[in-house]
């Protein structure tokens, strides 16, 4: 397969965005720092692409997802949807974009309205941005329904009386909507139970193949995600360390920090976790508060050299499709 | 394993209900299973399958009401747990029986040092007093890899990140060298890197301690690497019993394999369409009188709706409680 | 920690200033006039040369920044000549009453004694009855200790104390002659036997507002030990294998009494003002009373005094509260 | 079919119902609805069942006791004590109820908008300090002298004080429930629902009229029952300073106030006042207590 | 003199101050009659008797001269004050100069009116100048109102010093029975006797405790029901409390009578808030109330007989004059009024052409008999007001009633609309009296062109806005005349205009009330002058 973006014009063009989150302290409230929650990321994603965002609890996937939707504040950057730059857009036009990108969230029991009725949750996005009927919303709310394969007869129920797996379909549904082109997916099956997070998965890559929808999927199954995504970005600390297509990257990791991170998941195979050898990587996420002088990993990386700790690597491509931020491919 | 070894706790017929204005939820229901010195018991199941219901029973932590156990025997050392009277089983929890609970965000009082925290027990069960207590404490902190433990004696849980307050939750299990440590999900919140450095720790400590582990999660991978029997639970009940590899190699339940199936690999082959378990877990509402999985069951026939299956032995130390395999048992019985 | 204090230390002033500044527009708005205690046959034409005695004349804003001066820098001034014996006032003008033309701080302070004695004591009282009431009432939630101590504090909140106050008298001063129904301000406690007279005539006001208090009181305690009785670390501590009452009275009254002491806190100044109809009834003449004899009198230094000095307090407790909760909880106090 | 999946199959109930159901379970609440309304039902329609005029004096029949032809008595200018407690339950109840719902509209305005806007959030704040440091009789004096006429003009004496009071307890009284919401608010708008709202593009307004206002329901529910309490008592606090309605106008308050000094002579005076007043308050509260959880979906799926 | 010990005084309504001169409140003044006297007093009878004074100065006895304007006094010779030193001319003099000092806001200021001088003549005489010729001359140093304070205590306090004399002024030193040793404002006065009183052998009572604070029926309650407190002042309450208080038979209760009365006054100007600055001024007579039918018709509907059981019982008696007392001034000429007639009320209306609406209340030309009725907040009132209402609702006259805080409506603030003399009502309801016992200044205060305006900043004192020329012809002969029965007779045609016009409507003749416990001996309750008068001779049974 060729190189995907000479064919395809990519849908999201992310470039140097920065979120920071200033930090008050002191008697008069004075910014005195400032958490790198996202720091220069720049990716791109195809149209009718998943692209997998992974890495530690912390490391600012749910954060940049938010922003590629403008749901946060950005710092710094640029963030292009279907050729229209957003990062500068007021509320008012950001809310004629809306309809095209869409979010599905962690906790299906959190960002579902415990005080609204599975219909009233879904056709939300519909009463704010069509004018129907009554009629048609309540049809379309059905034909929703159906399509992410929950009993119409649920309708005038409450997400608490619904499974984990049912609650993430209402979200799932609620996205649909409006049938948006991007759908950010942050840890979608996060809270679910193994036998369920299957279901959900399946059912993600079916309405994708259906509405030829584009994800951005973020979340720290690896496994899954290798499941489910055309290509993946690992992030560490605010910064993208690896992205690349999802069999090479699994295959072969190149940057220290993915490899730590694959080698640390156990795999469901006595035979094979009697052999595994975890890097094991010592100590605790910096705060990204404070990252570390030159590479953001280099107080964890088995393999930093001298540079590593003066100067901050960039993210460089080293094959087609792929690129790291690493001294050890820089050089 | 030869069976002649007495088992360390023997839980025997376990049935736990809870009432609630809905009625009585069966959460525990009869449940059977040994654990020997030296074992690793990993537990699954998936979320609500009462995996927590029953570890907690055995030490009569649940809240009464609305919990009740509804018979059984639990013995430990000999004794019956559920028999003792609240100064006896006192003297057994934190003492002989450790406990990590799953979220070490909330399970540590937030209002007390850790080090405070840790000295309680040793207090409580081994007498030790003020230096003395405050030196096993450091001891303890060590042992589970918290650098620069005299620093960190007097801090407050707040203060360490979810790695270091379930290292702090693990020392406080073990302060009193307990014979068994119950683990309940102690690495569902930790990121996996954290979760390889747990797993680590616990690994050593088994090797240096020796005690009995039961350890409940819903992580087969973790399950693969860490346990030496598996239980896999389902609705309040074992559906199936077998060591690690036989249980991975043959799973027999359809639940079970189904399970293994559903869970998408990191490495080698990938998956095209992942095999799913349809519907969802059953509400526990009704004392079951026909097999719990058979809603979400492939396999599924007429018996399945009105029989509830026992758990039998299907092989060599491999139980399963499922009609499927029930002509088998009556071969080899 | 400190930082924090500071800076609501800091914000104090700025709203200390618009409450004076609005206790003084209220009740230069407020009508009644301090000649009101004079008889009818006085003339009216006396009447305002009085009131122009006692310099209502001025216009607003120079009332204002004298009084601001009186209270700011002459009072505290004063009470440090009196502290230190040196005299650092000179002849400042004070804030004088309008009814008994002295210091209104010399009457405050004369007031405290009993202010303190009864309604202080019976805020007491009704904190320690309430805590394990509450304590009990949460851990025992729907026990019949429970239902009836939730029916008993709804009842103490709910009736009117200027009625169980006259009650309290009929049935012990009048009928039973137990305890006199005039507190006393003058005792003065020296012995055993004038200590049993302080406590009997306390006792029957202490009871009174303690009943009040111990409702308010204990709802919130109950409230608060339902709350960490479903926490993570009370299983954790249970599995530690602690006594039930370490586990209650160390782990969970820890963090229970975290807000609760904020309550409690809160709620202190109205020990100074808030006593006003249990004071009158039995004529513990407090601080409340002098309030409510001064709104009467329309003694407006009285009462911008008065009500300024229980703004202040609520601030300070206020502030007192937030870092009471600060060093109750060390996740405030490492921000 | 199994019974497995009962509790998702059963046919949709309407959500009335559903409340309703939950409520009942609730002892006290039922106990303490029924209460109220029989309160409500008594002191709204029963001066059309007991039809003696409140106001009417029969001086030759003063200070009776308990009779056929005045069931609680008569005071002392021979007024018929159950037509007055019912006239007076209707100023009681309505100042109680109106005063609450002034002060739960103001808090809950002054919380959410803390809450919500950020740059809001510390002159707010300032504000309720501001007044909660206010005191209440001053400003009530303040208040009556400033409005009291230009209200009798429009509305007439009895409703023109009746407006004021309501007014001046509402005003004095939302602070506590400001203070609550904006804590809720804050913590509510951090939730996923909240963003999830926001991703699909409601405006601000929406998302706290469908959003946070629907949540923070139970602190409101908790302030309203303390608030009708508190302004019960304020209001019989206030016929003992002497403020308040006209004196010929009934309120529970008055009554109990008027009949403290007749406590030894007749006994049943106080009585009748007192219990109505401390049991309305109790069933408010309970009433509360069963509301919050029946309106919670949350709870009512437990 | 000491023997009978300890003696407890209640008043519900505690003292501030002891200077009768910066607070004429009574409380403060009863309180202070311990301490300092007065030239002469009032007895319970309402003579005038010597105090510090040797005689009651008169014409006949020359203390006054004869063309009235100067009164001459003679102090008791050997009076000491309580610190020992003599009592001479010279303090008297000095109170004179105090109280009418520019700028001190003297409270009793107009016993001193008209006075030009007050000069000693040597150490125990006193002669006062006024400046116009003074009929009833004993206005300074007479009564409870005019005592006498010590020069060389408040030397330093004159004018605007006086409030800085806190000292002066919780402590004064007296030549009364008793001495201050601590003054709590508001709250409590400690007494203990005076070693120097005049009297060797009082007061009995070695030790006073004066307490103040809670409401009429707790103090009842202390001294009838618990017997808590020996002496309770002002009870104002329904009899049947008292009544039932005084079946305890810890003490009793005692009442005596003044000149004071309750009664209604009829507002003869229009209060409508539609004039704006004219409202209630004499510019605007009142749309109905101008109509002396209407005025009459009102009268008439009272039971004064029922409302004196409900409200005093045998504290009060109804009353048809506004001048009830000293007996030789109480006429009888409308005593008619006692008898309630309803329908002589409305036949009166009928004929006058007020005729009942569909509603029952009358009407003429469009203008209905409707009226505000406003009092001082108190539970006796209240009362009135309620059995009033229902009369006059007989009658077709509807009635809004309305009542006050006690400090407003008698606040004389010019920012309120609430003051009794501002009189935004149709008929208002309150007490008043004369000091002393001569009625001039009383009916003086009725004179046209003293009615309350905006333009005297609502300062006047006629409030009903009367106004007539006999009335005034008839006052200004009375202030010219010396002779007591021609006094006596103008002064009951000038209670008769005022009651037969129904300008004022009487209601009840006040005494005032009190309670003392049973082992409590010698009181004597003064109407006239402080309660206190005699505290000297009070003892211990
Ligand atoms: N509103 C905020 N204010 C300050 N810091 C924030 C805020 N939101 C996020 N952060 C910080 O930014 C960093 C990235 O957070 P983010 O939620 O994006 O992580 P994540 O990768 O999604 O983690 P997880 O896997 O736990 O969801 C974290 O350190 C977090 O503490
Ligand atoms: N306090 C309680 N009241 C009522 N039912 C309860 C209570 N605690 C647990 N249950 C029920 O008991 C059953 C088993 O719960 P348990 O916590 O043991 O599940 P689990 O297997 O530990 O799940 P998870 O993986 O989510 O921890 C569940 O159906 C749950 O609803
Ligand atoms: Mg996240
Ligand atoms: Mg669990």
């Amino acid at each position: 397969m060729a190189d995907p973006r000479q064919e395809i014009e990519p849908l999201v063009e992310v470039r140097d965005l920065k979120v920071y989150f200033p930090i008050q302290a002191g008697v008069l409230r004075r910014k005195v720092g400032e958490v790198k929650a996202v720091d220069k990321v720049s990716l791109d994603i195809m149209k009718g692409e998943t692209l997998g965002l992974v890495g530690e609890s912390g490391c600012g996937k749910t954060t940049a997802g938010r922003a590629i939707l403008r749901l946060n504040d950005i710092t710094d950057g640029t963030v292009r949807i279907k050729g229209k730059y957003i990062h500068e857009s007021s509320h008012k036009e950001l809310r004629k974009i809306r309809p095209t990108m869409q979010m599905i969230f962690q906790d299906p029991q959190e960002s579902l309205n415990p005080r609204m009725t599975v219909s009233a949750i879904i056709s939300e996005p519909l009463t704010e941005h069509q004018s129907m009927s009554k009629k048609e919303r309540e049809e379309r709310v059905f034909d929703l329904m159906d399509s992410v394969g929950l009993n119409r007869d649920f309708a005038s129920r409450y997400p608490h009386e619904f499974s984990g797996g049912q609650r993430q379909r209402i979200g799932i549904a609620r996205a649909l909507a409006l049938n948006p082109e991007l759908i950010v997916c942050d840890e979608p099956i996060a809270a679910l139970d193994v036998s369920i997070q299957a279901q959900v998965v399946n059912l993600l890559e079916d309405l994708q193949e259906e509405r030829n929808l584009t994800y951005l999927f973020i979340s720290h199954d690896l496994g899954m995600v290798r499941h489910i995504a055309t290509r993946v970005a690992v992030m560490y600390l605010g910064q993208i360390v690896e992205i690349g297509k999802s069999d090479s990257l699994y295959s072969s990791p190149l940057h220290p920090y993915t490899e730590a991170l694959l080698s640390a998941v156990p795999e469901a195979n006595p035979e094979i976790e009697r052999t595994r050898k975890a890097i094991v990587l010592s100590g605790d996420v910096p705060s990204p508060a404070n990252p570390p002088e030159g590479c953001n990993f280099c107080n964890r990386c088995p393999k930093a050299f001298a540079i590593c700790l003066e100067v901050e690597p960039t993210l460089t491509e080293i094959e087609p499709g792929r690129f790291v931020s690493c001294h050890l491919y820089n050089g | 394993m030869s069976e002649d070894i007495s088992p360390v706790l023997s839980v025997k017929d376990l049935k736990v209900v809870f009432s609630t204005r809905k009625g009585e939820v069966h959460a525990v229901n009869t449940i059977n299973f040994d654990l020997n010195s030296g074992e690793l018991l990993g537990v699954v199941g998936e979320s609500g399958s009462g995996k927590s219901v029953t570890m907690m029973s055995l030490l009569s932590l649940l809240p009464s009401p609305p919990a009740k156990i509804n018979g059984g025997t639990v013995s430990f050392e000999g004794k019956d747990l559920l028999k003792m009277n609240q100064k006896e089983i006192r003297k057994i929890r934190g003492g002989k029986i450790g406990f990590i609970f799953q979220d070490p965000m909330t399970s540590l009082n937030p209002v007390f040092s850790v080090g405070f925290q840790i000295m309680e027990p040793l207090k409580k069960h081994m007498g030790l007093t003020g230096r003395k207590a405050q030196d096993r404490a450091l001891e303890l902190l060590e042992l589970v890899g918290i650098p620069d433990p005299k620093k960190r004696f007097k801090d407050y849980p707040h203060q360490f990140s979810g790695g270091m307050r379930q290292r702090v939750m693990i020392a406080i299990a073990l302060t009193c060298n307990p014979k068994l440590l119950i683990a309940d999900e102690p690495t569902t919140a930790l990121d996996v890197t954290i979760q390889a450095q747990i797993l680590e720790l616990v690994r050593d400590l088994r090797k240096k301690l020796g005690m009995a582990i039961i350890w409940i999660t819903h992580d087969l991978g973790v399950i693969a690497g860490i346990a030496t029997r598996v239980i896999v639970m389902y609705a309040g009940q074992i559906v199936e019993q077998a060591n690690v590899d036989e249980l991975f190699a043959n799973p027999q339940h359809p639940y079970t394999q189904a399970l293994i199936e559903t869970i998408p690999a990191v490495r080698g082959e990938r998956t095209k369409r992942l095999n799913s378990i349809r519907g969802q877990a059953p509400t526990t509402l009704i004392e079951p009188h026909f097999c719990s999985f058979h809603p979400r069951c492939d396999f599924a026939f007429n018996k399945c709706t009105s029989i509830n299956p026992q758990l039998i032995e299907q092989r060599k130390n491999h139980l399963v409680a499922c009609h499927l395999f029930e002509d088998k048992e009556v071969a080899v019985g | 920690m400190f930082n924090y204090t500071i800076r609501r230390t800091l914000l104090a002033i700025p709203t200390l200033f618009f409450i004076s500044l609005a206790l003084f527009l209220l009740l230069d708005l407020a009508p009644g006039d301090p000649t009101a205690q004079l008889p009818l046959t006085i003339p009216p034409e006396v009447r305002e040369k009085i009131r122009l005695a006692l310099g209502l004349g001025e216009p607003f804003h120079i009332r204002f920044l004298l009084w601001l001066e009186q209270f700011f820098i002459n009072e505290p001034l004063h009470l440090l000549t009196e502290l230190t014996g040196v005299d650092f006032s000179g002849d400042r003008q004070r804030v004088i009453s309008w009814q008994s033309r002295s210091p209104v701080m010399d009457i405050v302070v004369q007031r405290l004694p009993q202010t303190l004695w009864v309604v202080g004591m019976s805020y007491v009282m009704g904190t320690i009855i309430a805590l394990p009431i509450g304590i009990i009432s949460a851990y025992r939630q729907y026990s019949w200790f429970d239902q009836i101590g939730t029916f008993v504090s709804m009842v103490g909140f709910s009736i009117p104390t200027f009625f169980t106050g006259v009650l309290l008298i009929v049935i012990f001063s009048v009928h039973l002659g137990w305890f006199p129904s005039i507190y006393d301000t003058t005792h003065v406690v020296t012995d055993w036997g004038s200590l049993i007279v302080q406590i009997k005539q306390m006792i029957m006001p202490t009871m009174v507002l303690a009943l009040y208090n111990a409702a308010q009181i204990s709802r919130f305690m109950r409230a608060s030990m339902l709350d960490n009785l479903n926490q993570d670390y009370v299983r954790t501590a249970r599995a530690k294998g602690l006594r039930e009452n370490v586990v209650l009275l160390v782990h969970v009254l820890r963090n229970s009494m975290i807000p609760v002491v904020t309550v409690i806190a809160i709620g202190v100044p109205t020990v100074f003002g808030g006593a006003i109809i249990t004071e009158q009834v039995f004529k513990v003449n407090g601080l409340g009373q002098l309030l409510i004899t001064a709104i009467q009198a329309n003694d407006i230094p009285m009462v911008q005094t008065l009500t300024f000095i229980f703004a202040v307090l609520i601030v300070l407790f206020n502030l007192l509260a937030d870092i009471l909760y600060g060093i109750l909880d060390p996740r405030i106090r490492y921000e | 079919m199994s019974d497995v999946t009962i509790t998702l199959q059963s046919a949709p109930t309407s959500q009335w119902r559903d409340i309703w159901d939950q409520f009942k379970t609730h002892r006290g609440a039922l106990f303490g609805a029924i209460f109220f309304l029989f309160i409500m039902g008594a002191v709204f329609l029963g001066p059309f069942v007991w039809t003696l005029d409140p106001q009417y004096i029969d001086i030759l029949s003063r200070d009776q006791g308990m009779s056929l032809a005045h069931p609680m008595g008569t005071d002392q200018l021979g007024r018929d004590t159950l037509a007055r407690i019912l006239v007076g339950g209707q100023t009681t109840v309505a100042v109680g109820i109106t005063a609450m719902l002034l002060s739960l509209v103001l808090g809950t305005l002054v919380g959410v908008l803390a809450g919500f806007v950020k740059w809001l959030d510390g002159p707010l704040m300032r504000l309720t300090d501001l007044f909660l440091a206010l005191p209440i009789l001053p400003l009530l004096l303040v208040i009556i002298l400033l409005f009291r006429d230009r209200l009798r003009v429009v509305f007439g004496p009895e409703t023109g004080i009746f407006i004021l009071i309501v007014f001046v307890i509402g005003i004095t009284s939302w602070m506590q429930a400001a203070r609550i919401v904006r804590g809720d608010v804050l913590t509510i708008k951090e939730r996923e629902f909240v963003l999830a709202a926001k991703s699909i593009g409601t405006p601000s307004s929406r998302i706290i009229l469908r959003h946070i206002l629907p949540n923070v329901l139970s602190p409101i529910m908790v302030s309203a029952t303390i608030g009708i309490a508190n302004a019960i008592i304020t209001e019989s606090a206030l016929s003992f300073l002497g403020l308040g309605f006209p004196s010929d106008f009934p309120t529970w308050g008055r009554l109990l106030f008027d009949a403290t000094d007749y406590l030894q002579s007749f006994p049943e005076r106080v009585l009748w006042p007192g219990v109505a007043i401390s049991f309305t308050v109790l069933s408010v509260n309970y009433l509360g207590d069963g509301l919050r959880d029946a309106l919670d979906p949350r709870i009512r799926g437990r | 003199r000491g023997s009978s010990g300890h003696v407890n005084i209640l008043y519900w309504q505690a003292p501030s101050i002891l200077n009768p001169y910066l607070s004429g409140g009574t409380k403060e003044v009863e309180a202070a009659s311990l301490i300092i006297e007065p030239l002469a007093r009032y007895d319970d009878s309402g003579n005038m008797v010597p105090w510090l004074a040797e005689s009651i100065p008169t014409t006949e006895n020359g203390g006054v001269s004869d063309d009235l304007k100067t009164i001459t006094w003679k102090i008791k010779e050997g009076l000491v004050w309580s610190d020992g030193s003599a009592f001479t001319s010279e303090d008297v003099v000095f109170t004179y100069e105090y109280c009418t000092h520019p700028e001190g806001g003297c409270a009793q200021g107009q016993k001193f009116e008209d006075v030009v001088s007050v000069e000693a003549i040597d150490d125990l005489t006193i002669k006062v100048t006024f400046g116009v010729a003074k009929p009833f001359p004993y206005g300074p140093f007479v009564g409870f109102q005019s005592p006498i304070i010590q020069k060389v205590q408040f030397e330093n306090c004159l004018g605007t010093a006086a409030p800085g004399c806190t000292d002066q002024n919780f402590m004064p030193i007296g030549t009364g029975p008793f001495v201050v040793t601590e003054f709590r404002p508001n709250d409590v006065i400690s007494f203990e006797a005076n070693a120097n009183y005049r009297d060797p052998d009082k007061p009995a009572f070695a030790t006073v405790t004066f307490k103040g604070g809670g409401d009429a029926s707790a103090a009842g309650r202390a001294v009838l029901e618990t017997g808590e407190f020996d002496y309770a002042w002002n009870l104002q309450l329904a009899p049947q409390v008292l009544q039932q208080m005084s079946e305890a038979g810890k003490g009793q209760v005692v009442s005596a009578f003044g000149p004071s009365v309750e009664r209604i006054m009829v507002n003869m100007t229009d209060p409508s808030p539609d004039l704006g600055e004219e409202r209630s001024t004499r510019a605007h007579p009142h749309p109905f109330l101008s109509d002396i039918n209407v005025r009459k018709a009102l009268s008439l509907a009272i039971d004064r007989n029922i409302l004196n059981e409900i409200g005093y019982g045998l504290t009060g008696k109804p009353t048809c004059n506004i001048v009830p007392a000293p007996a030789i001034y109480a006429s009888t000429a409308n005593d008619g009024c006692l008898v309630q007639d309803i329908d002589m009320a409305n036949q009166i209306l009928d004929e006058a052409g007020w005729v009942r609406g569909s509603d029952g209340v009358r009407e003429k030309d469009g203008m209905r008999l409707s009226l505000l009725y406003q009092t001082s907040t108190n539970a006796v009132r209240q009362d009135f007001q309620a059995l009033i209402k229902q009369w006059w609702s007989q009658i077709g006259v509807e009635t809004e009633l309305r009542n006050l805080d006690a400090s407003v409506f008698f606040g004389g603030d010019p920012g309120s609309p609430d003051t009794f003399q501002k009189f935004f009502a149709d008929v208002e309801m309150y007490t008043n009296r004369f000091d002393g016992t001569d009625p001039e200044s009383y009916f003086n205060s009725w004179k046209c062109g003293r009615e309350p305006s905006p333009e005297n900043g609502w300062l006047g004192v006629n409030i009903t806005r009367y106004c007539d020329d006999t009335y005034d012809a008839k006052l200004a002969e009375l202030a010219k005349t010396g002779d007591l029965s021609r006094r006596i007779e103008l002064s009951k045609a000038l209670n008769d205009q005022q009651i037969q016009e129904y300008i004022m409507i009487p209601l009840i003749h006040r005494g005032s009330v009190s309670a003392h416990s049973n082992s409590l001996g010698g009181v004597v309750l003064n109407a006239w002058d402080s309660e206190l008068w005699n505290i000297a001779d009070w003892y211990r049974k």
